[in-house]
């Protein structure tokens, strides 16, 4: 309950910050202003701040013009990429076509849009209480396929990375010089792994039975985010003075307390960063999932792979575009959420040259 | 937390080598379920969706249609020897022969003895396109070629000849000024090779089993196609080509009738019509002929599935209405013969029927898969004026011998 | 984990319980373990099956899968040497690895300096938008930026081309300044190879640009006021303060970011399959297509395998004198 | 080598919410070492920062010699600056450290350069250092880095931010006689700040006390010593401090006499003494150095008071006596003199070693106006 | 409370290239308060941890009262610890803090635990705290919290390593007198680590002097000041340092002559001093406390030696006199005695006052074996 209450002023706290921006803003506009009449600042000073910002911005719009470009072209009429009119589409003929065909016909929340509602059954079968959608006829989309791999990757894998980083960071035991550098070594043999052994793996999982079940997709790519982001978070937790534990452990607390009242909460910010991490690894793969998952079983990734590939010669832009936003939404604000903690995380404090 | 629709029922199905899974056995003793697998565009898959109830809902059986996205043709290859393939799948016929000789394992199944409809119901062409080596490994529903769009606000009388189309698009060519000849792309062998063949040669000869794009006469077709190609937009590829036409700044496009309906919504007077004619000679585009295939995984599936899977193809290949309004609505053009003679069909699905009469199928044989890509590096080379037209169809002939 | 659960009572396991934490030295590896196996199981397993896949015949996926296909020995790596594409695939893999990273690093490097500046206002702000493309999934962005690479007229860069002309006519600048548009930058060689790498640049820059400016947080004040003193200007404060604070880094992400290029898939066969005619085909492009458009299973595993071998060989340099792995050496 | 000169420095932060440093005047000679000293927080690094250039003044100026440097940059400025925290560039050899000043800010010869600084380092005894890393050397080595960095580059004026802070007792005390001996050597003037009273007491030629960004005095260390020109300074200086006792003064004009009814003190005070200066009738604040206070472990009833002995710590040459009279009331006696606790003892001092504080201002009240005014000149 | 023993406690590290700590024998009574001091590196904080129960000794025993517990893992020995950089967990509030070993170690509800802590806070004074986290206090305060939750755990054994060496001068002296105050208060024994022998001195109930992981000697702070066991320990205890001359002995047996010829010194020592004590016509080293120097500003000749005026240091209550006998040879003088550099000044010790050690061994020869003994039980 405390976890709620403490998230959701969290995230007022961010939405305030976010919301008194302007204003904030416009008081440092002011200050200026007023320094540079009281002769506090020069004008000069206060133009190289303004080019500087400017400069910084201008970076910051080139380097997002992709996915401005490809915003506005959600918006559009059609499905056409192109338009010979100029690089953007005409802003009159803006409208939210897209989303609602997102939201509401394609399987990105329900099958073919059909919307539901999760509802408690009393006395079924199985058991008491059970859980079912009502109100759809198709089922719920591939949102909730997503959702269930990420689960399962992230609980697999904050599961598997955690105590190992853990271990590698403090504990001295045969092999760990070996498997850590096993770690190292695979970290981005990882990441192209998956074409190439994409048909070994199809071998391996249907050998097994063990194709189109989300719950094996999800440990999979928690396997291969683990080498990665234990080491991650091992460097991490390197940095944090073993005097802490110790002092929990003074103070009486057993292995499992100093773990959760101390190294947790102190490695906030690698854990953060690994989450990224991890979530990423299992929201955005599409090449395996598509070759291990039936189709009832997609999650958004593939969709929208399937999206790009739909027409025989051509990509429905407009759709794509839009399903894609939606699709990295979760994301997004994950980060904006950790984006403090995400940039203290990735401090290395050992990588110093 | 199990939500019931996702990972729980997908998994129960997932273990066996036994393609007739997926069946509850919930609907009653004579039904037999099977699976199908499609790529279509919505419209398309709507339309088939609407198909399938009416079937299952005449027949008792069940049909579990999936699309499973991404190339289809790769899912197969990893699906099918892990015994998990679809009972059938739609596609244009062109994979026949290459899957046909698939054995260790086989990737289709003969139901010349399963399947009770009269091959004689279909066209000639379209009953050819299904069968490979005596083996019936489909049936066919519809064919596709391409034709030559044109917008009739630019265009007054649509062009017989090659020459009454160059002076046409001369009219409007003005790079310079984002106006074009034609939407076409010129670097896709499917797209093109009407004209190359126009003068009769064939890029590949199924019946001696040779690489002909060398000859003579695909060497003249080719220069046909070099003319055409002056008055594209400098980006082959087709999503540029497409756009020249759609936002009206070129009087044609070639292209199939898959974009019937969308530019049937750009443009305000659309019109079809053949491929003019080169030196009088018809060009003899590639037609692809849809076919429901029958997956091997049938050889090992109960009856009832094999019922079911062939119940429906010659129900979906042989109902009239069905070929109609298709035909109407999705642009299919129809392969049953009852349906080709009758005059009912538009005049932009004639022109295309005409245009499939002109044309030929595309070889089944598996060694077609070599011939595409030489072949499209060539067209590509000549399009960027690396190479000459003539030596570069002979290296991709080279090419394609060497890969065979 | 165990030690917690033994009884308090029997002093003999008490004993060894107090002890546990401290002395049983190995119980760090039971932690270690799960992962490890786990990561076995699904990643190193395929690569040994890529392996024997790569000492057969197998033609088609469905032979592997299936089972029809004969051990022939290291005939796949003897046919791969004599292969000229393998030789262009590895030159272009090689050359693509290091274009990029070259651009990768001095984009993100300006980017993290310019975006922890005290002069730049809200750069808070900025820095959370300038890593968005690490939100998106790569076949999207890379679709997209196909999109605006298209050789057409209408794509985006021609566009903008094509405005940049005018406006120079407009001057009349001399013909050399103007570009010939439209460029068909995914037709050519060597225009797709400037995609190719402008897109992985774009991809890769936002990891970097984290990174570095958690570093440059990290760069203690009083050093920069120290060469103040010392009477150092602002290219050599960057030099002796900034640059050497942030090499570890930088080359950490770098060494990272470099082997992930190597693998790059997606944007060659998204944009144009590795072409136009096989030019470009980088490594994993090319042994993808040796696989499904050529039917050469066999082969296309050992050409895989000798992707991984390099990548492996890579980080294992990189570990090695890179000093990438600080902590794995040490004690 | 330079005079420097702050003229009004005034150091604003917040848009003036705080002032950190409150137009301060001060004169440091050429050649002269002057410690600036104070509690955390009272402005002492932003002064500081201000003469190297590191922070802008929110008015007022620094004077090099008689040259205006208000305005030149740091990099610009004859100055060498020690860190608190060394920061010495990581990366860089122990020469390398040391001759980057001298890279930056003349145009020495390589060679040169190296020569230069060897022969420092073996001024300093670091001669064996030169090829190493900074995270190699212990504190004390660092430290001397530090500082022979500084004085490579020959600066005209020398800037200490507490440098020998994070270093062991033994270690400081080694490290103060070295820093002196170098300064003297090169004969630069510098300015050298610490909140270590202790420090400040023994390393400068004169003190600067600051308290709250306000200049409290300046002088020589027994001259601050023994006239501290008020509470605070009376305080700080010195260890253990000063001892205060809340007292009545009654004056009939000539002759006064101190009294704190709580404590039983009552003290009277020469007619000599008090003339000149204005007592009234009023609370004050009386204050006695523990080593002024005699012990008498007998009491006879004779000495100033009596009071009880609460602790007793002995430090080896001393004994810290720790009296009832109030909190933290100390006198520091001879090892000889060993009351236990609880015992009654008297307790003497002597007239002319007592201070006598102004209740509100804190002031010393014996102190002319001028001599108030001298204090922070 | 319970007593602590040390029983030969032996640790080594890197497989017994490091002896960290070299069998040491060690006993705290019930309620004493123990510091144990020693230059860096000594082992003073590996044989702390071992005490509670962090590092695990190599051979040897630690027993609290009559128990063993050297096999006792941490979290159960009834110690509570304050750490040198308080370790205080940043993530939790000063409440949080405080109240986590009380729920580690302890069944209390949560309410009772809270009364509990708010108790302890008010009693230090850091009651307004209570919601704060650890970086938005001051290093003072978080020593106070630090303490207070070593004390809310109500141990038995307190230990402390080096808690007050990251405070400034003036805090220290005050947090010195609170760590004693409370733990009279509460009774506890407690073991106290520093490097800092003023520190070691003021503090501890008695002294451990350990150097190189050997135990010196153990004593009373007097004792160990006035009767150092060898060199080492009478060079560390006091400040400013005991001054050494190198010198020779001449004795016949009876009487002896102690002399420097480079000083200039020869001092002839009486007959009952010497007896009983082992001379030989062999090097020594002469060892005088700073302060039981006496300086004769205008030498008659009579004095022990004369010598000239280095650097004089006043630092207000005394002056420091630095003098040409050998590096750092200083005298602590009042601050009336103001010799100027380069005077000529007499130089005068007492007999009772002088140490002399065994230039080999560095032991005290005028103690005996029992002596030395004793020092070290
Ligand atoms: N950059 C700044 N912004 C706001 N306030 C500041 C800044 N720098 C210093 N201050 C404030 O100015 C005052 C003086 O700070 P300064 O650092 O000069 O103190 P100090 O005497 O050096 O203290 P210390 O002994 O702790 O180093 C303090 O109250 C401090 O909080
Ligand atoms: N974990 C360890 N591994 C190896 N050597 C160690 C370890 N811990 C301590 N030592 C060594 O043991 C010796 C004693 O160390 P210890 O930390 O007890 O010294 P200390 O007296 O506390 O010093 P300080 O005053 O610097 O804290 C040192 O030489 C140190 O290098
Ligand atoms: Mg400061
Ligand atoms: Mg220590």
């Amino acid at each position: 309950m405390s976890a709620i209450r403490a998230f959701a002023s969290f995230v007022a706290a961010k939405l305030i910050a976010l919301a008194t921006a302007p204003q904030r803003f416009a008081v440092m506009v002011q200050r200026a202003v007023y320094d540079v009449r009281t002769g506090k600042r020069t004008a000069w000073d206060v133009t190289k701040s303004v080019l500087m910002t400017l400069f910084g911005l201008a970076m910051v719009l080139v380097l997002l013009f992709p996915l401005f470009w490809i915003t506005t072209a959600s918006l559009a009429e059609g499905s056409r990429l192109f338009n010979t009119s100029g690089i953007f589409p005409d802003p009159t003929t803006y409208n939210l076509g897209a989303y609602r065909w997102v939201i509401f016909e394609s399987d990105f929340f329900f099958v073919d849009g059909d919307w539901g509602y999760p509802q408690l059954v009393l006395g079924g079968e199985s058991g008491l209480v059970s859980f079912r959608w009502a109100g759809t006829e198709t089922g719920p989309g591939a949102l909730f396929n997503s959702l269930y791999i990420v689960s399962v990757t992230l609980v697999a894998g904050f599961g598997m990375i955690v105590p190992a980083a853990y271990a590698f960071s403090r504990r001295q035991f045969v092999g760990r010089k070996r498997i850590l550098y096993g770690y190292v070594l695979f970290t981005q043999i990882g990441a192209g792994l998956s074409i190439a052994t994409l048909v070994a793996l199809y071998s391996l999982f249907s050998t097994y039975g063990l194709t189109n079940n989300l719950f094996i997709l999800g440990l999979f790519y928690a396997a291969s985010a683990i080498p990665f982001n234990t080491w991650l978070l091992k460097t991490y937790m390197d940095n944090i003075p073993v005097s802490y534990e110790e002092a929990a452990m003074v103070d009486g607390a057993s292995f499992l307390d100093t773990i959760r009242e101390v190294i947790l909460p102190l490695t906030k910010p690698g854990l953060a960063v690994v989450l990224i991490f991890v979530w990423l690894a299992g929201w955005n793969e599409f090449i395996i999932a598509q070759t291990l998952l039936r189709p009832e079983n997609y999650p958004l990734s593939v969709e929208l792979y399937n999206i790009a590939t739909e027409g025989r010669f051509s990509t429905p832009w407009t759709r794509f575009a839009a399903f894609a936003n939606l699709f990295a939404l979760p994301v997004a604000i994950v980060y904006f959420a950790a984006q403090r903690s995400v940039e203290d995380g990735l401090s290395f404090g050992g990588m110093e040259g | 937390i199990s939500t019931g629709g996702d990972g729980s029922d997908g998994s129960d199905g997932s273990d066996g080598s036994d393609a007739s899974d997926g069946s509850d056995g919930s609907d009653g003793g004579s039904g037999g379920t099977a699976r199908l697998w499609v790529d279509l565009s919505d419209a398309e898959d709507e339309a088939i969706t609407g198909y399938i109830d009416q079937y299952e809902s005449e027949s008792g059986n069940t049909i579990n249609k999936e699309a499973p996205g991404g190339e289809l043709d790769q899912q197969l290859e990893t699906a099918i020897p892990a015994g998990d393939g679809p009972d059938s799948w739609i596609w244009a016929h062109d994979w026949v022969g290459r899957f046909a000789v698939r054995e260790d394992p086989p990737f289709l199944y003969d139901a010349s003895d399963d399947v009770d409809v009269s091959l004689d119901s279909y066209t000639e062409t379209a009953r050819q396109a299904a069968q490979f080596d005596g083996s019936l490994y489909g049936l066919p529903f519809a064919s596709e070629t391409v034709a030559l769009f044109y917008n009739e606000d630019m265009v007054d009388e649509p062009p017989e000849t090659m020459e009454e189309m160059v002076s046409i698009m001369d009219e409007h060519h003005d790079p310079e000024n984002g106006q074009y000849g034609l939407s076409y792309p010129v670097t896709d062998p499917y797209f093109v090779s009407g004209f190359i063949q126009a003068y009769g040669g064939n890029i590949f000869d199924e019946e001696e089993l040779e690489v002909t794009v060398d000859s003579d006469a695909c060497k003249r077709g080719m220069d046909a196609l070099e003319t055409l190609s002056e008055y594209v937009p400098s980006d082959p590829g087709y999503e540029s080509q497409i756009v020249a036409f759609a936002d009206g700044l070129a009087p044609f496009a070639i292209n199939g009738p898959w974009e019937l309906g969308n530019l049937q919504g750009e443009i305000d007077n659309l019109g079809v019509t053949t491929l003019p004619t080169v030196d009088g000679n018809n060009p003899r585009s590639y037609s692809g002929i849809q076919l429901f295939y029958f997956s091997a995984m049938l050889a090992d599936a109960e009856q009832s599935t094999v019922d079911a899977t062939t119940g429906l193809a010659e129900w979906y290949t042989t109902n009239e209405d069905v070929i109609q309004t298709n035909a109407e609505e999705q642009g299919y053009i129809p392969v049953l013969a009852d349906v080709v003679n009758n005059d009912d069909l538009s005049n932009e699905v004639q022109a295309f029927a005409q245009q499939v009469d002109h044309g030929v199928p595309i070889p089944t044989h598996p060694d077609m898969d070599s011939v595409w890509t030489p072949v499209t590096e060539a067209l590509e080379r000549v399009f960027n004026d690396e190479q000459d037209s003539d030596a570069a169809l002979d290296q991709a002939a080279s090419e394609i011998r060497e890969a065979l | 984990m165990a030690s917690s659960q033994l009884g308090t009572d029997v002093s003999g396991l008490s004993r060894l319980r107090a002890a546990l934490p401290f002395s049983t030295r190995d119980w760090g590896l039971l932690l270690v373990a799960p992962g490890a196996i786990l990561f076995s199981s699904f990643m190193l397993y395929p690569i040994i099956y890529l392996f024997y896949i790569s000492l057969t015949d197998a033609t088609f996926a469905g032979s592997v899968i299936g089972g029809g296909a004969q051990l022939i020995g290291l005939e796949n790596y003897v046919q791969l040497i004599a292969d000229p594409q393998f030789r262009t695939s590895m030159f272009t893999t090689w050359l693509f690895v290091a274009v990029s990273l070259v651009f990768k690093v001095f984009l993100a490097v300006g980017i993290a300096l310019l975006l922890n500046h005290v002069r730049v206002a809200g750069k808070r702000y900025m820095r959370a938008a300038v890593i968005v493309p690490l939100g998106f999934p790569g076949i999207f962005t890379i679709t997209v930026w196909r999109g605006m690479f298209s050789d057409a007229r209408y794509g985006v860069f021609n566009t903008i081309l094509g405005r940049y002309n005018e406006l120079m006519s407009s001057v009349s600048a001399p013909e050399l300044l103007l570009f010939d548009v439209p460029i068909g930058f995914l037709s050519g060689r060597w225009e797709a190879f400037f995609a190719y790498v402008t897109t992985e640049v774009w991809l890769a820059y936002p990891f970097m640009v984290i990174i570095i400016v958690s570093a440059l947080q990290d760069v203690p004040r009083s050093l920069h006021e120290a060469a103040m003193v010392d009477g150092a200007g602002a290219l050599q404060r960057f030099r002796t303060v900034t640059l050497p604070a942030i090499k570890g880094p930088v080359l950490f992400a770098s060494i990272l970011t470099a082997a992930t290029s190597f693998q790059q898939f997606l944007i060659p066969w998204v944009f144009n399959q590795g072409g136009p005619s096989r030019q470009n085909e980088l490594i994993i492009v090319y042994g993808y297509r040796e696989a499904i458009t050529f039917n050469q299973f066999g082969l296309s595993a050992a050409i895989l395998i000798v992707g991984i071998a390099f990548v492996g060989l890579f980080m294992y340099a990189a570990v090695r004198y890179g000093g990438l792995a600080e902590g794995v050496g040490d004690e | 080598m330079a005079r420097v000169t702050l003229d009004t420095l005034r150091k604003e932060f917040d848009r003036g919410t705080i002032v950190a440093v409150d137009d301060i005047d001060l004169e440091i000679g050429d050649g002269e070492f002057v410690t600036v000293v104070g509690p955390s927080g009272c402005g002492k690094t932003t002064t500081l920062r201000m003469v190297a250039g590191l922070e802008e003044p929110t008015s007022g100026a620094v004077r090099f010699d008689d040259e205006d440097v208000t305005d030149v940059h740091a990099k610009e400025r004859p100055v060498a600056m020690v860190f608190q925290n060394y920061a010495l560039y990581p990366h860089k050899t122990v020469m390398g450290n040391m001759e980057f000043g001298l890279k930056m800010s003349t145009d020495m010869a390589p060679d040169e350069r190296r020569e230069r600084v060897t022969e420092m380092a073996q001024m300093m005894g670091i001669e064996d250092l030169l090829d190493d890393k900074p995270d190699e050397l212990s504190g004390g080595q660092k430290q001397r880095v530090a500082l022979g960095r500084a004085i490579a580059r020959e600066p005209e004026v020398f800037l200490f931010d507490e440098p020998l802070s994070n270093l062991d007792a033994k270690l400081r005390t080694e490290m103060r006689a070295e820093i002196q001996k170098l300064q003297k050597e090169f004969g630069v003037t510098a300015m050298y700040v610490t909140h270590d009273q202790e420090e400040a007491m023994t390393m400068g030629d004169r003190l600067a006390i600051l308290n709250d960004g306000k200049l409290q005095q300046v002088g020589k260390p027994t001259e601050v010593y023994q006239n501290p020109v008020n509470k605070f300074v009376a305080g700080f200086i010195g260890s253990p401090s000063m001892n205060f006792v809340d007292v009545e003064v009654e004056t009939d004009g000539s002759s006064a006499t101190i009294r704190s009814d709580d404590d039983g003190l009552a003290f009277e005070l020469s007619d000599e003494y008090v003339a000149g200066h204005e007592l009234e009738n009023a609370p004050y604040t009386l204050g006695v150095r523990p080593e002024n206070i005699r012990i008498v472990e007998n009491p006879t009833g004779d000495e100033t008071l009596t009071t009880t002995v609460e602790v007793v710590e002995p430090i080896g040459s001393d004994n810290y006596v720790h009296l009832a009279i109030n909190e933290d009331f100390l006198a520091r006696s001879t090892p000889d003199i060993l009351p236990e606790t609880g015992d009654e003892v008297g307790v003497v001092f002597e007239e002319a070693n007592i201070h006598l504080f102004d209740a509100e201002t804190g002031e010393d009240v014996f102190l002319t106006e001028e001599e108030i005014a001298a204090a922070v000149a």
